[in-house]
């Protein structure tokens, strides 16, 4: 109770609104000039025709079952980041992040070279009858390389801020560390985790480059939304712009939801 | 024996060893950073100590010497803790705070409520069992705590000043159930109040720096202190000298007469202490020739109102502090300020000298 | 996962059914869809699956075991690359030729009509760079007319040259004849006699590792054949 | 002081660990692939060849522009995304945060639409004789774009976690807002923002799809390093690859310092 | 009046209106959540109240009634606030943080130095000039903080609980402290010790679920409280009731006979309050007949040691909690639980009755 600040102070000087108001708009006035270019009266034919909606069917599922992939992953990677201690924890850390700031096309290279026909593992995986590479699976395993750092990022920072001490305190009452994690870690966290899994599914739907080098563009078997934009491209802009617009939609709703949601559940569990 | 520890760790400058007799509670009493919530950590397993190591009967808890590296994980000890935040679960109402504990053990959902309800009960509590955290004032999440950490049946308690956070109200209801669950059990309690001590505790501990400067029976230590931090808590002034068959002769050579205990004499040399209440102390100005055998010049430090008194507190020359408790009137008499010269004169039939 | 690899139970008379996979160079999206399209109308029964990516990539794709059944490349480069690679079945078909063409934005801002025009310093050119296949035509034209051009940009595929045209950014750029078709309205294209220096060649062929042989080569011959060859004419290649 | 938590209670299930392996192979095999697949003879000589030096000096001096924009921009939002209060403060985060997940490619379309030459703002600029289009200001305005997530999300969680009650008593001091941001929230949240900062440079290092839509490509003046790598993987997928490999280190290098600087000086204020 | 203050805050269920005079320092005191914090909050500008107004001298800190929505920021009202956590800014060393007001005011660097260190030797924490945050102890930290908010010229410095976090011998020092910066000062202060409120404060105020429950001279208040807060920090048993002639009546019709001040009568249904101390309660198993008149049954509920006494806590019908202090000797004569019903004897000649 007595964590709870009793002030709702918000000294910000004014300037930093107007310089804000700057940094805003060179990421709205972006997408506001997109909206402009949209041939409205095309476009729901355009967003509704046949390769763009199995486009979309085909991300929804992939990025639905990336972003799963990216939980089963994502969450025992952040609590070894957070809560672990391990020699070489920096650089897993610095290595987990990595498909943040690499070029996709150079994520996709590496993807290939790893499953890939002849690939470290693909040679395996061949042997073994199962083939990776240019099937949804790889667009799958794509997304899930990018979408991962978002959850892994999102999670561990909540795992941090919410501190040890209710592990501590479950620990002494007797919870085994895996009870401790089910019925006290996650449900604590559980909104860092929300806002993670969505960043997540988010980045999935958004990826393109490392889809195209490692899993081609096969309609409805690995041609995504962003493929699709991109071949679009080739013979009508109006129509990648238009598509564009879908995935600039989805992702909003989807990156607002999850800040939203995030920060009304950090508000009701205050004492936290 | 029923508990018993051993254990050092040198990050945090701490080496202690202390055992518990079977459904006795001990008291630690210390200064900030003496390392009473380390003891406590390193017994519940959330800290590893260098070396020593630590059993309940017939339960090892660790064992860090010989070699051997034995270590038992926090929920295999059986010592659930208890600290001045109650750190229910915010995600759970009360009474899932307080099933944790079974649950965790195995219990089914159905029993684990059962006994949830039944300790909720013993902490006067049950109409407070479906109210989620943030709806508990400070000392009914507190209560729950309580109920939530006796649910998982510990064999040995542990509680880091579990009052420290709550007001005036609601600490006598808690120390009120403390005193009732405690009865029977093994117990480690931290505080800061004597009255805590007194009324929960049957033997307390006073720690310093990471060591263990002072135990026995709470009313012994209390009233018969021999460390500057027990005699602080229970209100006594304490000198610190050589026994004599007068009293206890400081090391600035100044004596102290005093009451020993009867048929007893001092070896010569043996350390001691004399301790007295401010009440029996006076204050005069100037020299004084009087039946009190016991007059020193001191320094005014400061004046403070101490119930319908007036506390006096002053150096003195060995640089021990003093206070002397009298009446506004006497002290508005006298003039007394802060910086003033003045005498304080103890009756020595109210000093008790003991050893150190 | 990829598509059904059901063996063809063609008999003699040549009873086609299953799927082919096609791996096409981007230049052929809109040819190849159509093709395709009729193929399946013809012979009720298959599918045709397209892949579209550079040439280049296509081949990587392949060789790193995508599953084709036929590849058709924007340059013969590339499918030497995979020839060598042992990954095509007999030897390649060209089926299509192309050559560059100005575009430039409808207004045509810098009054461009030639293709000395294009090395004036006030016009902002974009061609394609020297690695990729329209960028070594971009440079046997510029060593054939001795006119060499500073360009603004020199882009990694002809969809971002043609990108930045569209979009009004540079005065012209350097493009296939197709590509400017293919762009309708929004950009005008001002063809120039020195462009048949540079004759790109599109070869197509069956792909050695590919599961539906019979498909593939049936495919390989509508778009060869008459009908094909109308599309590709329509679109504004040339025939080889 | 009382704030320290006393213990050090790390209770991780030991599957979680084998788990976190899995994810984590998931990410540095493809690296590892790739490092088994460079051409170690020929790996100098292709890194230091002259178009690669130029891109690779581009690529740091562009990154370098455009890092120090995100900071400039970057903090204004992200204070008043954690400190102020106003209508559509969720709407801008989520537009904010939207370059994180959009396509680069659609990104760069989007940009092409606001600063290009027949571009929303792009007219009037023209008209004051500003050109970007084809220049370095394109390329550092790309990755500008999409860089600037990383900056504020990392800034502003770090705004949100040191909390604002040092903010609060130096008001009641006597400190004027903006003297209240420099000398009290930007030192206190310095760690954030440095790693905020780290992260926007690599993810400007690795920016690609922007980048080539909107700035073009030229050897010494829009060619950065992922466009020189994916031209070079035309042609020679080798040098491709010992590009892509020296990209990997400097992300890998910039990441890995950015979170140990962090995690350092978190202990170290640990009183905050 | 040179400080004046009414506001409302119905999200707290917060309404106080005070003033302070010239040099005046007032205590503040009330359970948790009463809306103390929320009333320094308001003053200094952190809070916002829906309504009313505040000004120091002729300055108006805010204005919200009338249609005017004056509101200054808290850096231009001059009220320094010091919370129960120093909250030294941890990147400055003490002397830093300290010139940090002077700093702000506009002082050069040199000069926001002089005064930071005259201000350091005035709560004697010079040699910790250059000491960061993290190596000082709270008490020290606290000190520290004191200077910085002195240093910052406060017109009207607010105390948030300054001494609730520091231990017993923390606290004395910086209470001696505070007693000499708080002299001619206008400061309000927190706080949960009735000792801050004798030694600081010339004047309380309790306040209780954000309204003003009580207000006077610091001796008034807590030597005849009017309020069972004020009453139990005081130490006292507090009855209230109507007044008559021969003491008050309580509601269930009880008469508790005690002592009206000399010369003062009371008009008739007048409500009144019976205040006595622990000490002047004796304790009786079964009916008594004897000089004091004042006798009731009530049920024993604790038994707690306090100082050499026992403090027997009991619940009279009325349901007002009483305690009466009696030697363990007695106690132990009467054999007294918990549970136990007993009678409690008044001497009348100790009760103080006065209005409510
Ligand atoms: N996380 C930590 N890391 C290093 N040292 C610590 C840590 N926590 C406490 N210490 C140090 O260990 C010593 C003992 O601290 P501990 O918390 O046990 O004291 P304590 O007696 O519980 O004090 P308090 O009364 O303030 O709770 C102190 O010197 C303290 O500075
Ligand atoms: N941030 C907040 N938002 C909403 N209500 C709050 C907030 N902080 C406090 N309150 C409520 O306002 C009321 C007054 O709280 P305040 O903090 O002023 O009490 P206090 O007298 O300072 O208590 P304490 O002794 O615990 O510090 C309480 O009912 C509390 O629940
Ligand atoms: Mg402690
Ligand atoms: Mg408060």
């Amino acid at each position: 109770m007595n964590r709870r600040s009793t002030f709702g102070y918000h000294g910000v000087p004014r300037w930093v609104y107007a310089v804000a108001a700057v940094g805003g708009m060179l990421v709205v006035l972006p997408l506001v000039a997109m909206v402009a270019k949209v041939n409205w009266p095309q476009f729901i034919p355009l967003i509704t025709s046949e390769p763009s909606l199995a486009a979309l069917g085909l991300s929804l599922r992939t990025s639905a079952a990336s972003t799963l992939l990216c939980v089963v992953l994502g969450v025992p990677l952040a609590l070894v980041l957070a809560r672990g201690e391990f020699p070489g924890q920096r650089l897993l850390r610095a290595f987990v992040l990595l498909p943040l700031v690499l070029p996709p096309v150079v994520g996709g290279i590496a993807l290939l070279y790893t499953f890939g026909r002849q690939g470290l593992l693909g040679k395996s995986l061949e042997v073994a009858g199962i083939q990776i590479a240019f099937s949804t699976t790889a667009v799958i395993l794509a997304q899930t390389f990018v979408a991962l750092p978002f959850l892994v990022v999102s999670l561990e920072g909540a795992l941090r801020s919410a501190g040890n001490r209710y592990e501590a305190v479950a620990a002494t009452l007797g919870a085994r560390p895996t009870t401790v994690l089910r019925r006290v870690t996650l449900p604590l966290v559980l909104p860092g985790l929300a806002s993670g899994a969505v960043l997540s599914f988010a980045r999935s739907l958004g990826e393109f480059g490392a889809t195209l080098t490692f899993a081609g563009s096969l309609e409805g078997v690995t041609r995504t939304l962003p493929l699709e934009i991109y071949l679009q491209r080739e013979t009508d802009p109006d129509a990648a712009v238009a598509l564009s617009l879908v995935l600039v939609a989805v992702a909003v709703a989807v990156v607002g939801l999850s800040y939203g949601r995030r920060r009304g559940s950090a508000a009701s569990g205050g004492q936290a | 024996m029923s508990f018993e520890l051993q254990a050092s760790l040198h990050a945090r400058n701490f080496d202690m060893s202390l055992s518990l007799a079977d459904g006795e509670t001990v008291a630690i009493l210390g200064p900030n950073g003496a390392g009473k919530s380390t003891l406590l950590g390193v017994i519940s397993g959330l800290l590893r100590p260098d070396s020593g190591s630590a059993r309940i009967a017939d339960k090892q808890l660790f064992n860090l010497d010989d070699g051997t590296r034995l270590w038992k994980a926090p929920h295999l000890r059986g010592t659930a803790l208890l600290a001045q935040e109650a750190l229910l679960f915010p995600h759970l109402n009360a009474l899932d705070n307080v099933a944790f504990g079974p649950r965790s053990a195995g219990a089914s959902k159905v029993a684990a409520r059962e006994t949830a309800q039944h300790w909720l009960a013993e902490v006067d509590a049950m109409p407070l069992a479906n109210r989620k955290p943030s709806q508990l004032s400070g000392g009914q999440a507190q209560r729950v705590a309580v109920a939530r950490a006796l649910a998982a049946e510990p064999e040995l308690l542990l509680l880091d000043e579990p009052m420290a956070a709550l007001d005036i109200h609601a600490a006598p209801l808690l120390r009120r159930v403390l005193k009732r669950v405690l009865k029977d059990r093994k117990a480690i309690i931290v505080t800061h109040d004597v009255l805590d001590a007194y009324m929960l505790a049957d033997r307390v501990i006073v720690v310093e720096k990471g060591r263990i400067v002072e135990e026995g029976p709470t009313r012994d230590v209390l009233e018969r202190p021999r460390s500057h931090f027990a005699a602080g808590l229970a209100g006594l002034n304490l000198v610190t000298g050589t026994l004599t068959e007068e009293g206890i002769t400081t090391p600035d050579g100044r004596v102290f007469a005093g009451q020993h205990d009867s048929g007893w004499s001092p070896s010569p040399g043996q350390a001691g202490v004399a301790a007295f209440p401010p009440s029996s102390v006076s204050v005069f100005l100037g020299d004084v020739h009087g039946s009190p055998r016991n007059s020193f010049p001191v320094t005014i430090t400061d004046l403070e109102p101490h119930g319908d008194q007036i506390r006096v507190r002053a150096a003195g020359g060995s640089a021990q502090a003093l206070s002397a408790d009298i009446t506004p009137a006497a002290s508005a008499d006298l003039g007394l300020v802060p910086g003033m010269d003045v005498r304080f004169v103890v009756k020595s039939a109210l000093v008790a000298v003991y050893p150190a | 996962a990829s598509g059904a690899p059901e063996p063809s139970n063609g008999s003699a008379t040549g009873q086609l059914s299953g799927t082919v996979t096609v791996f096409a160079a981007a230049s052929l999206k809109s040819t190849f869809t159509q093709l395709a399209k009729d193929f399946e109308a013809k012979n009720p029964g298959t599918k045709v699956t397209l892949s579209f990516a550079g040439s280049s990539d296509l081949v990587t794709q392949i060789t790193q075991g995508a599953p084709a059944d036929v590849f058709a490349s924007a340059d013969t480069k590339s499918m030497t690359k995979l020839a060598e690679a042992k990954l095509v079945d007999g030897t390649a078909t060209d089926f299509a030729t192309n050559v560059l063409e100005i575009a430039v934005p409808p207004s045509n801002p810098a009054s461009i009509s030639s293709f000395a025009d294009l090395a004036k310093p006030e016009v902002k050119v974009v061609t394609c760079a020297s690695q990729v296949p329209c960028g070594t035509a971009t440079d046997t034209v510029e060593k054939a007319t001795g006119i060499p051009l500073s360009p603004v940009s020199e882009e990694s595929s002809v969809t971002d040259v043609l990108g930045k045209v569209t979009s009004g950014e540079a005065d012209a750029g350097l493009v296939y004849v197709t590509d400017v078709k293919g762009a309708g309205d929004k950009v005008k294209g001002i063809p120039f006699p020195e462009s048949d220096k540079a004759v790109n060649t599109y070869p197509i062929a069956t792909v050695g590792t590919g599961k539906n042989k019979e498909l593939a080569a049936a495919f390989i011959a509508a778009v060869t054949g008459e009908a094909g060859k109308k599309v590709l004419s329509d679109a504004g290649f040339g025939t080889p």
